[in-house]
């Protein structure tokens, strides 16, 4: 079957010197979770500005390979179309509209329904409902708010948006655990009540592979190895590069012993 | 002709805000030099005109100065503003090859210590002042004095002849009952112009503005019901103001040394600029007083210049100034209506001319005025 | 990149000049320096000076507005303070040009200072335009206050002199200006350095991480503003003593903007710079003049039709400068030397 | 002291104000949407006068079709700025847009005289010329006239930010662009609207003022008063723009008429650098929130 | 164990929110300290009050025994309160070198005069600034490949290095990372926990660390204290903290990938 989202062997180039992505692809099917890890600069924020047309505000471009969106290349398509097609990016950093209020954060997500036919205050209730804590805040500047607010307002942006697909740069960055599993429980939840498709890149290796049903892992612009989120888990060096697992007897390593050397990492080789 | 020419040289303000003025000063340089090389330049010598654009930006002035005195031997200079004038003084002084004259007709200049190489090619501005108020203390009713207005821009060529314009009303008992310090150009004054209205003055002279807000003062003050006479200095007395405000400028009145292109007066020279300026440009029609100003310098360069030769000394600044300082009861040829002769390095002659709207045209209204 | 970049001591790691061939391109460049007025004609001397004390304002202005992130519209009126302070010296006392100069720096950086006092609450385009009311005060100033400044007459000056000597014609002010625009720009250089330099940057990209890394905002922001009011005031009194007048239209608000053009289109917080800005934007009119007398034997109209064209020009460049050389004059500068560098083995 | 003079010279002011705020209103559209603070205001506003002047006079049309199409002629030029000079710059440090405005400034300087010449121009009569009396006082009809007209475009305008999704899309577009696109919003579509429409209100403004003051190319220095209209209000506060508009209109005019012209400019600067020191965004701008 | 840095009764608000309640906890000498709770439980206010950059209503802050309250932010850099920031704050118009000498900048005396000669002493120190950071805080960091680089241009991991490198050259007597490891994958968590432990024992610097990665904060840290909604809730070792009902509900909840798992999976199934 086609899948929503579809990477093909794409490169990608910064400024027209600095080549970031190598020939990746991956694929993202309808109604589905994957998560895309990576160690830092391995190209996943890259990524994900490739598909949303974004990259081109940083002066970088696509020169290879081909990005489709439910079966149609999304090349020249201008980003605000591709919002209003249904492929929502939440960009790394939550990028709140620092100097409105929550809710005009929210009315602004509503032009992703431009075209479309659809209600606006129902969705506004229901990002309220999923993040109760916004609907107390909704007259407040979103510059004060809190860390994990602000990553609940992206969000809730989303939402606003009802996309097909959510492509979520790094949601956890910054966020105590408890919101942390709040956050991921609603990513969950969104993905199962609205059937929103979810690509999800994540430096908490643990949770998204909890979360997700595919994974991929990205070193320098490339794929290295992808599969089934719980093959994945289990994989010895992921478990020791990204879930922290390793040594002796497969148990968690403590921050206090770790060796001044490294390990090459076998996917290198 | 192999004999060496002779450079006129010039830092035109062919943009900027003189540059109205500026194009056809450059004509008139223009249509000059090509006159007189037709008469056979000057003692033989072939008129050489080499300019530049400045702006009307003193340093692009100097520049061009450095850049034209640099590649020629310059005997006479036009200088495009005051600022310019009064910069290039110390240069002038110690170079001592070149005389120079222009657009200026600052009061400053008239100071012989200061600036004894360059003169006016007219009467300074207080001098026109003086004429202006001279007519005005003929104009009153009953035997009393007129009062009288002066409007005036925030610039060094507005506050000119304030003082003196002053101090020469007191002594002629004229009551200078408002002043009234503008930018030049656009701005709303009607502030201004309630100001006038409490005071209603006989007269409002204006000086330091090519139009607006001349226009905006008489349309305004008629509006209201008072019946001011309005005139202005040299700048301010152009066909410009006839032009644009149509019948509204009826009745405005200007100090004009030259005649205008249009007048009814004749002369050989003044009939030859025609023939001139008829050549040189088919289509233009009416010439403004730019034009007559920049002809009227280079006249006066190719006198002195003449007259230097002629009595067999050599083109420096001195010997310049020396012949210029001897012109007396000289003939213009109809430029100026009246022999004139030269005074502390400027002609302190006029006219005060009165628009004729429906004739589109300048008419005097006073003889030729010559100050001593 | 040249090879041999493994230097033998911090010291010479820190030097302007880390090679050789560095140091005898920079002797050369003062040869050439000290020759020119030898070899130039009365128009290029007079332009020599002009671009001289136009570096001397823009460094100055760099470091305040490229390197401390301080936008000032103001810097004509600094110049004017250096000016008529030289003017009023030089008709009132005796002192020689290095005193009257100096003076006229310390002058314009006591008003700098004052100026500079809101910019620790206001900032960016705001502040920008808080210096522009200091400019239209100080114009005023220079307008209305008719027993120092003369008013709107403005003032004429005596010739700078020192030791009985005297300094009138550009040739001789060409060796006043020049070797102090050369000072001043290595100044500046030391500057970023050190300590003091660093700390500019450092606000100029975040002021307030800056603070709590140990940099005081106040006295650095007024330091920043001292020391580029200094250079303007400095620049102002050989302005003065070059064009022996000043009058308030000498420092009008289009010379501000025109040492900010010259910043940018330079290379803003690069001296280098600001000094190939200063240079292209003074000598730019010049070029297009010329284009101009080129076409006039054909078209005897020309001077009449460039001159707007002249002002066209000048936007665009303006203009196609930013849009397709952001990082300025420097940036091509560099490319050109790396191209060089690398002569004949381009990639 | 003379109340009725004093009431005849702030209606004047509070006259000329109204068009003031009109032009501040053209800056701060543009300045919320694009960040960029355009010192080509002026001279766009001349641009649309001299439109207005061929139109009008050279064309002889009627007044009352000229001055819509020569607005929507400054509405254009407006739309082409931005399209070709500014939008290239996104993303550029905020001088160096300021630094291309005064790039565009003078080039239309340059235009304008290349396509209209030096001389110093008048409009055309269009306004009524019957004096205005409010009570006892005098007020110059082209100046009353010109308020009415240039207060109809103002309210216009406060309705649509007040009732519609244009100005939440300004401020989110001036906040971030790269989310404003991920939310849909057509971000050029909004840089293009902004330069348009606040052209549109500079375009009338210029036609209404170049009417009471006349025309020539140095018309544009009247950007001068409006930044300091703008920075008193606040650059991105359209009803700072409004206040600040008429307060100082009305001041100049108050301080020229009893200190003398001189005395213009250095009131209302007194008066913006009292306001930056005690509000430093302006009487209504927002604050930078800063944060470490 | 002798308080570096006591907090007393702080209390910050702004308008309504209340950030920061009558606050107190102390951070023992030569220890690494961890301050956590959940987002917007005010510990970056909390950074913010000791640097200076905040005033707080009420409370006092001692160091080494003295208050703390009228001291400008730069004066309590010089007196070695040095820190790194939530989101990184290096200076991208300078290279890597120049970031981190610039941290040294309030230990250096020279004036604008010595400056603009670049002479005498104004050199001197100079040299001996470049001389220590060269050799002891980029060589300790491991960043000397990249010291001639513009900040701008590092990948995340290293620019965060950058910033503890500009901290350490201020010669900190308390040191506060402002989340360290956030947005790092395991193996950059895994250096820079190195790093912290380090300098805590080689350098005898006190650290104050605020870091939501329970895992390491757990495993590096001596001392913590939990604030949630601008109040201390509790103050400990870390398996006390680790096992505090009160906290767990607050801030840590399952903490357990293996539950969290189930819980999405068993949710999914009832769907
Ligand atoms: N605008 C840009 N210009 C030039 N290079 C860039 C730009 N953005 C990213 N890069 C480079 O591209 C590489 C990949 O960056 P990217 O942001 O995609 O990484 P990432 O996998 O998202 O890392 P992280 O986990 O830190 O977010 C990095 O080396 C980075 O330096
Ligand atoms: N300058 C400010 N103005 C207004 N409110 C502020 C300001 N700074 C912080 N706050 C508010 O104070 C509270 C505490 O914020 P703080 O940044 O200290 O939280 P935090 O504990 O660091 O959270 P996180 O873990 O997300 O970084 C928040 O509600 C925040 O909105
Ligand atoms: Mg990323
Ligand atoms: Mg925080």
């Amino acid at each position: 079957m086609e899948a929503l989202l579809e990477i093909d062997n794409i490169e990608v180039v910064y400024n027209k010197a600095v080549q970031v992505l190598r020939g990746l692809s991956l694929r993202v099917p309808h109604g589905a979770i994957v998560a895309l890890l990576g160690s830092n600069g391995a190209g996943k924020s890259t990524t994900l500005k490739s598909v949303s047309g974004l990259l081109a505000l940083e002066d970088g471009e696509v020169t290879a390979g081909e990005i489709r969106f439910k079966g149609r290349p999304l090349k020249g398509v201008a980003p605000e179309k591709l919002v209003r097609n249904g492929l929502f990016h939440v960009m790394e950093g939550r990028r709140v509209f620092e100097d409105l209020t929550v809710e005009e954060n929210l009315v602004a997500a509503t032009y992703a329904l431009s075209g479309r036919k659809n209600s606006l205050n129902d969705s506004y209730e229901l990002v309220y409902d999923y993040f109760p804590r916004l609907r107390d805040r909704r007259k407040q500047l979103a510059g004060y708010l809190s860390g994990g607010e602000q990553q609940m307002l992206a969000l809730g942006r989303a939402l606003i948006a009802q996309p097909e697909l959510i492509m979520l740069d790094e949601p956890s960055l910054g966020l105590a655990p408890q919101l942390v599993e709040e956050i991921f429980t609603i990513i969950a939840r969104i993905n199962r009540e609205q059937g929103t498709a979810i690509l999800l890149v994540e430096q908490n290796a643990a949770v998204s592979l909890a979360i997700a049903s595919y994974g991929y892992i990205m070193e320098n612009g490339k794929i290295v190895i992808d599969g089934p989120a719980d093959k994945l888990a289990t994989n010895e060096d992921v478990q020791e590069f990204y879930l922290g697992v390793g040594g002796k007897e497969g148990e968690a390593r403590s921050y206090r012993d770790i060796k001044h050397y490294k390990r090459r990492k076998r996917w290198l080789s | 002709q192999d004999k060496e020419p002779i450079v006129f040289g010039g830092s035109i303000p062919l943009s900027g805000v003189f540059a109205f003025a500026g194009v056809h000063i450059h004509a008139g340089l223009t249509d000059y030099t090509s006159w007189i090389n037709s008469q056979g330049g000057i003692n033989g010598h072939p008129v050489k005109y080499v300019m530049e654009d400045t702006g009307y930006e003193v340093d692009r002035s100097v520049a061009a100065f450095k850049k034209i005195t640099g590649s020629n031997k310059v005997p006479v200079y036009y200088g495009d503003s005051t600022g310019f004038m009064k910069t290039i003084a110390s240069e002038l002084n110690s170079r001592g090859t070149t005389l120079m004259s222009g657009a200026s007709f600052a009061t400053a200049l008239t100071d012989n210590e200061q600036y004894p190489y360059q003169f006016i090619p007219g009467p300074n501005y207080s001098q026109m002042f003086g004429i202006i108020l001279e007519y005005i203390a003929t104009q009153g009713k009953d035997g009393e004095m007129p009062t009288v207005a002066f409007v005036y821009s925030d610039t060094e060529f507005g506050k000119d002849p304030i003082e003196s314009g002053k101090a020469k009303a007191a002594e002629m008992g004229i009551e200078v009952v408002e002043e009234i310090v503008t930018k030049p150009g656009s701005v709303d004054v009607s502030a201004e112009i309630l100001k006038l209205r409490r005071v209603r003055p006989d007269f409002v002279v204006f000086h330091g503005y090519v139009l607006s807000p001349i226009n905006e003062f008489m349309v305004q003050m008629r509006q209201m019901g008072l019946d001011t006479q309005f005139m202005g200095t040299f700048w301010s007395s152009d066909k410009l103001i006839i032009n644009k405000m149509g019948a509204d400028a009826d009745g405005y009145m200007g100090v004009m040394p030259y005649n205008y292109y249009d007048s009814a007066e004749g002369g050989p020279m003044l009939d030859a600029l025609r023939a001139e300026a008829e050549k040189s440009d088919p289509d233009a029609g009416y010439r403004p007083t730019g034009y007559m100003q920049g002809w009227f310098n280079a006249m006066v360069w190719t006198e002195v210049i003449k007259r230097t030769m002629d009595a067999g000394k050599e083109l420096t600044a001195e010997n310049m100034a020396e012949s210029l300082a001897s012109i007396k009861d000289w003939d213009t040829g109809g430029i100026i209506g009246i022999p004139v002769s030269v005074q502390d390095m400027s002609f302190p002659v006029g006219r005060i001319w009165r628009v004729n709207a429906k004739e589109a045209r300048y008419e005097p209204v006073s003889d030729w005025i010559h100050l001593d | 990149m040249r090879i041999g970049d493994a230097k033998q001591s911090y010291e010479a790691d820190e030097a302007i000049w880390t090679s050789s061939t560095q140091k005898i391109w920079f002797a050369l460049f003062l040869l050439t320096l000290l020759i020119f007025p030898f070899m130039a004609d009365s128009y290029l001397l007079y332009l020599g000076c002009l671009v001289g004390i136009a570096v001397i304002s823009t460094t100055g202005l760099n470091i305040l507005t490229g390197f401390t992130g301080l936008i000032s519209l103001g810097q004509a009126g600094f110049m004017g303070v250096g000016g008529y302070t030289v003017a009023w010296l030089s008709l009132n006392t005796a002192l020689p040009f290095p005193v009257t100069l100096m003076l006229a720096g310390l002058l314009a950086a006591a008003v700098g200072i004052l100026v500079g006092l809101p910019s620790l609450r206001v900032k960016g385009l705001y502040l920008a335009i808080a210096t522009l009311a200091a400019s239209v005060f100080l114009h005023f100033i220079f307008a209305e206050w008719e027993s120092v400044t003369g008013g709107m007459g403005g003032l004429s000056l005596e010739p700078a002199h020192l030791f009985g000597l005297t300094f009138q014609s550009d040739f001789a002010m060409y060796f006043i200006i020049v070797p102090l625009a050369v000072l001043m720009v290595l100044a500046a250089k030391n500057v970023f350095r050190t300590r003091i330099g660093r700390a500019f940057i450092a606000i100029r990209d975040r002021d307030i991480s800056a603070e709590i890394l140990g940099i005081n905002l106040l006295h650095y922001k007024l330091m920043s503003f001292a020391l580029s009011s200094f250079y303007a005031g400095v620049a102002g009194g050989l302005f003065a003593y070059f064009f022996r007048v000043v009058t308030p239209e000498s420092f009008p608000l289009s010379m501000s903007i025109f040492y900010l053009a010259a910043v940018i289109v330079g290379g803003m917080g690069n001296l280098l710079g600001g000094i190939l800005g200063a240079a292209f934007m003074t000598l730019i009119p010049e070029v297009l003049k010329l284009l101009t007398a080129a076409l006039t034997p054909f078209y005897p109209n020309a001077p009449i039709f460039m001159s707007p064209m002249l002002e066209i020009i000048f936007g665009a460049l303006i203009v196609g400068f930013l849009i397709f050389e952001p990082h300025g004059l420097a940036e091509i500068w560099h490319r050109i030397r790396r191209f060089f560098s690398l002569w004949p083995f381009r990639n | 002291m003379d109340w009725l003079f004093f009431g005849e010279i702030s209606l004047a002011g509070l006259a000329m104000g109204g068009l003031y705020a009109l032009i501040g209103l053209g800056f701060v559209i543009i300045y919320k949407a694009t960040r960029v603070i355009n010192f080509a205001i002026g001279e766009i506003m001349m641009f649309a006068a001299y439109l207005f002047l061929t139109f009008a006079g050279g064309m002889e049309m009627s007044p009352w079709v000229a001055l819509p199409l020569a607005v929507l002629g400054g509405s254009i030029l407006g739309g082409v700025i931005e399209k070709t000079m500014i939008r290239p710059m996104l993303g550029e440090s905020s001088i160096s847009v300021v630094m291309v405005t005064i790039g565009i400034a003078s080039i239309l300087v340059g235009l304008v005289e290349l396509i209209w010449g030096a001389d110093p121009q008048l409009l055309p009569g269009f306004l009524p010329r019957k004096p205005v009396f409010i009570g006892e006082m005098y007020l110059a009809p082209k100046i009353a006239y010109g308020f009415l007209i240039g207060a109809a475009l103002l309210i216009v305008y406060l309705l649509y930010f007040r009732f519609s999704r244009g100005g939440v899309a300004l401020r989110a577009t001036a906040s971030d662009q790269a989310a404003a696109y991920s939310m849909g919003i057509n971000v050029r579509r909004v840089f293009n609207m902004a330069w348009v429409f606040g052209s549109l209100a500079a375009s009338l403004a210029g036609v209404l003022v170049a009417a009471t003051g006349g025309l020539s190319p140095q018309f544009g220095a009247i950007g001068l008063s409006v930044l300091v209209v703008v920075i008193v209000g606040g650059l991105d506060s359209i009803v700072g723009a409004l206040v600040a508009g008429v307060f100082i209109g009305w001041l100049e005019t108050v301080a020229g008429a009893y200190l003398g012209g001189e005395y213009r400019m250095p009131a209302t600067f007194a008066v913006l650098a009292v306001i930056l020191v005690f509000r430093p965004y302006g009487l209504f701008g927002t604050h930078e929130i800063e944060r470490v | 164990m002798s308080s570096i840095l006591e907090i007393n009764n702080l209390s910050l608000s702004f308008g309504g929110v209340k950030a920061l309640q009558d606050v107190s906890f102390r951070v023992p000498e030569n220890t690494v300290t961890t301050v956590i709770g959940p987002n917007g439980a005010g510990k970056t206010s909390l950074f913010n009050c000791i640097s200076g950059f905040y005033k707080p209503q009420q409370g006092t802050i001692r160091y080494q025994g003295d208050v703390l309250a009228d001291i400008k932010p730069p004066a309590r850099a010089a007196m070695g309160l040095a820190r790194t920031f939530q989101n990184i704050a290096l200076f991208r118009g300078m290279t890597v070198l120049d970031n981190i000498k610039l941290g040294a900048h309030v230990h250096m005396k020279s004036g604008l005069l010595g400056s603009l000669a670049y002479f005498g002493a104004a050199r001197r120190e100079e040299m001996a600034v470049r001389k220590h950071v060269e050799q002891h805080i980029i060589d300790f960091l491991e960043i000397d490949h990249i010291r001639r680089q513009p900040v701008a241009s590092l990948s995340y991991g290293l620019q965060k290095r950058v910033e503890l490198a500009r901290a350490l050259a201020m010669r900190p007597k308390v040191l506060m990372l402002d989340e360290p490891v956030a947005g790092m994958n395991r193996e950059e968590k895994e250096d820079m926990a190195r790093f912290i432990l380090d300098i805590r024992e080689e350098w005898g610097v006190t650290v104050l660390m605020v870091e939501h990665d329970m895992g390491m904060v757990m495993d590096i840290s001596d001392h913590i204290a939990v604030l949630n909604f601008g109040q201390v809730i509790m103050e400990g070792l870390p398996a006390e903290v680790q096992n505090n009902p009160q906290v767990i509900e607050a801030y840590l909840g399952t903490s357990d990938m293996d539950s969290l798992r189930k819980k999405l999976n068993s949710e999914r199934e009832v769907a």
